[in-house]
């Protein structure tokens, strides 16, 4: 049985973990979970994503990251992610500063169990040298080739509109990274919309792209991803991204508590 | 003659959609307004079958430009499912023609530093450049862009390379780059109306040319980007 | 404007080329136009599939191979592919004989425009020297990893059940390999049971994963899979392919005629 | 007492179920209807457990054995989408219990040949191998079954190694093989009650032991793969 209640399932990430967030900036982001990880005081919480936003920003600014694997992190248009920002200048949080397309290579090498894929040659960016990614020798002729190493989340933490009991489940619309971070980690927490029946899913099966095998967790949450988006349920709340923009440390303490879950 | 931050924003997309007459593939990534617009109006006016890779899906038809890139409006429209690691595959493929790409410093090479600055020893910390690393390195053309001009964005040469290739065209609220591929770095292409080559050194660190006026948008155009915005959020770039 | 005629469609792929089939064995095989390929005398095709059956049988029985790139090629329940077999017995058609998840990996380092990927060691399978597969030592340390070098099919010759006059396509049910053919190969040829307005294929969004930017011909070909099955239309023709497994050559060149298109 | 060709099906199959009681996954391939039978009905009765990775999709729940392992019917009853190629992965991650794999040829080795024999010069083709390379090398246990039983296909050493790894058990018409490490070869393990040992010692060409009996059946097996395949399909692999 993996249905469970949101602490319950924020209680299987320990201290350390290396997580990978669902969704892209306000999109079908887990900010339930998130917000539930930062109540219990996580700490040292390595977290993965190609563009993150309010969710990365959140852990950052309460001090349960460590370090930040991504691309991007900001708000679009409501500016910077202040408090993201703030804990890299003053050296709290590590930017392990990637761009997304090594980000998802490093999760394609995890999903498939190699120990590093080859990628485009984008060596003259200065992270590649700092992130330590190396080249090889093309045995079929042809020069050296830039690879990334593999990097194994141990959760993929994946907010969705639809999931059964057991953990199957489907998103409606864009992906992003969600499908491919659900095969590269060890272990999968879902949050969804609503739990639904195994026929409901299986009438919408070519949406269904998220198997039970390794979902640890599975949480009804309604409203998972607000102030972010689950389309076709619900769009992103510009106004609390507005307010919540301008959070400090103090605010975002309060923040946490007031938006439940 | 004067220009509002709207009208200086109006020749910004216009001057991108002009660059997309004869392109056959575009990409914007977040945060991008003006890319944006400037894709929209190509589409409707200039080039019907541009192939738009968003981040939400293949070739979407949008109604209005939204506050997000990513807002749930965009892929409701589009015509296949599209994932951001294939728009990647596209371009590491060499099969993306134009990328619009912003930098928080650009460089006469025409690299960009959207990682960050030390300024008196303190770090400023960015973004990060999202996709821009392999776009830059891999598209045809990357169109780079910015809403802001000074000498602490156009920099001889940029902390940080977050991304290196070669621009196509960069667009600021002053003027226009383009890529001298004898020189190897950026002449200035065209100056917009409110703005002038003494302006144009004077916020610019490294060395600038006269040249020409940037034209200036058509009334048609002007109507689509009021339609599209009827709100003016395409301003906020700018502010 | 890519719709056309199977006929059109067919003249597009040359004497030559390196195509690679959708579906697998009896399903969602595009085998009328692998007929109308055979109708038209096409030479020295190399065909390339994970597990092929009718389709690849047809080529290679008909003269239209000269190389099959796959990991299985049979009837299942129906017997061994007759024709497939004698001309590979025979010298008339190389079998560069793989296993699918070398083909798979083949696809996806084509897909993902790098020269090659590493893969699992499978290293005491015969063909891995035969397809010359080569080994490179990690960069990141922990010895020497078995890689398989990209393969681009020209053309991905795919059956969908539906698919816009641009050639935006959605796919029912398993997918197979076709997804990653679509990405990888230079261009896609999509035949399809049905050619729908894009309003109609937008309310199914969460099935479009083929997008249009390299298809070259729309062909709608009702039962385009036959004798294969393309659910929920319609299920394999067991007798038909009972009747196929035992057809010699002069049989074969009759069927293409008989069985149209 | 005698056995036709369906109680010899039957036995096989209920070997082959009671060999997943413990397992944590599997996956068959295509032209499987033992396999097919026997995962089915450890679901049923011994493992309700157990992830089925079919090639359709993942842990479908068919009514009756289907003339193809890829007919439209089994993948109506999945409870999510799968690839063949993150089936692949899965096995490749080491994360993959049970794998059914045939063998035209087996050696005693347990090695698989898929591929093709020379008999007196002239080449016999076989399908090849399709997913066993990988699966034989990186799944936990893999179980090797056979519908046929002579010195042709259980050979001292294979012409072809298609297929490297060490099965778990070896099920064939006569008996079942299991791997014993320290010899590193395959050793009978049960006799089924129709064959003995002198008659696999005439038909295996490598070095073979005396074992006990196979256990038959249960009725509720047999009941309910007649329920499953009422037009015993799953003879065809014994003919």
């Amino acid at each position: 049985m993996v249905v469970m209640s949101l602490e319950e399932a924020a209680e299987r990430v320990k201290d350390g973990s290396l997580i990978c967030l669902s969704g892209n900036l306000l999109y079908r982001i887990p900010a339930a979970f998130v917000r539930e990880l930062a109540r219990q005081g996580k700490k040292d919480l390595r977290v993965m994503k190609t563009a993150g936003g309010y969710d990365v920003d959140l852990l950052c600014g309460l001090g349960c990251a460590k370090e930040v694997i991504a691309g991007f992190v900001s708000f679009e248009a409501f500016g910077l992610a202040k408090n993201f920002r703030k804990a890299v200048e003053e050296g709290r949080v590590k930017y392990s500063e990637n761009t997304c397309y090594t980000v998802i290579a490093a999760l394609r090498a995890a999903a498939y169990g190699i120990p590093f894929i080859p990628i485009a040659d984008i060596s003259k960016s200065y992270f590649v040298k700092e992130r330590g990614f190396k080249f090889v020798e093309n045995p079929y002729g042809g020069g050296k080739v830039l690879t990334v190493p593999a990097i194994k989340p141990e959760f993929a933490i994946i907010h969705v509109q639809k999931a059964d009991e057991d953990g199957n489940a489907l998103i409606y619309g864009p992906w992003f990274e969600d499908v491919l971070m659900a095969r590269a980690a060890e272990k999968i927490i879902l949050t969804t919309e609503m739990i639904v029946p195994k026929e409901d899913l299986r009438r919408d099966i070519d949406a269904v792209w998220i198997p039970s095998y390794k979902v640890v967790a599975v949480v009804e949450v309604p409203k998972g991803a607000y102030p972010g988006a689950c389309p076709p349920y619900y769009d992103p709340d510009f106004e609390m991204m507005e307010k919540y923009a301008n959070l400090d440390e103090e605010g975002l303490k309060k923040h946490i508590w007031e938006v439940r879950p | 003659m004067s220009f509002t931050t709207l009208d200086k924003a109006n020749y910004m997309i216009s001057a991108m959609a002009r660059l997309l007459k004869d392109a056959e593939s575009a990409f914007m990534g977040v945060a991008s307004f003006l890319p944006f617009m400037a894709i929209v109006i190509a589409k409707k006016l200039y080039n019907p079958d541009l192939i738009w890779y968003s981040i939400v899906g293949y070739n979407p038809n949008p109604k209005h430009l939204p506050m997000s890139t990513v807002h749930p409006w965009i892929s409701k429209y589009c015509d296949a499912k599209l994932q951001l690691a294939e728009l990647f595959d596209i371009s590491a493929r060499g099969e993306l023609d134009v990328v619009f790409l912003a930098g928080a410093q650009i460089d006469q090479r025409g690299y960009l530093n959207n990682s960050h600055v030390y300024i008196n020893g303190k770090r400023i910390q960015f973004p990060g450049g999202a996709g821009g690393a392999l776009l830059h390195a891999t598209a045809r053309r990357p169109i780079v862009w910015q809403g802001k001009h000074d000498r602490r964005i156009f920099v001889k040469e940029v902390q940080r390379i977050t991304a290196a290739g070669k621009p196509y065209r960069v667009v600021s609220p002053l003027c226009i780059f383009k890529f001298d591929e004898k020189a190897g770095k950026l002449v200035v292409d065209t100056i917009h109306p409110w703005s002038s080559y003494k302006e144009i050194k004077e916020k610019t660190e490294f060395e600038v040319n006269d040249a020409p006026t940037t034209p200036p948008p058509t009334e048609e155009e002007i109507e689509l980007m009021n339609r599209i915005d009827p709100h003016g959020i395409r301003k906020i770039v700018l502010e």
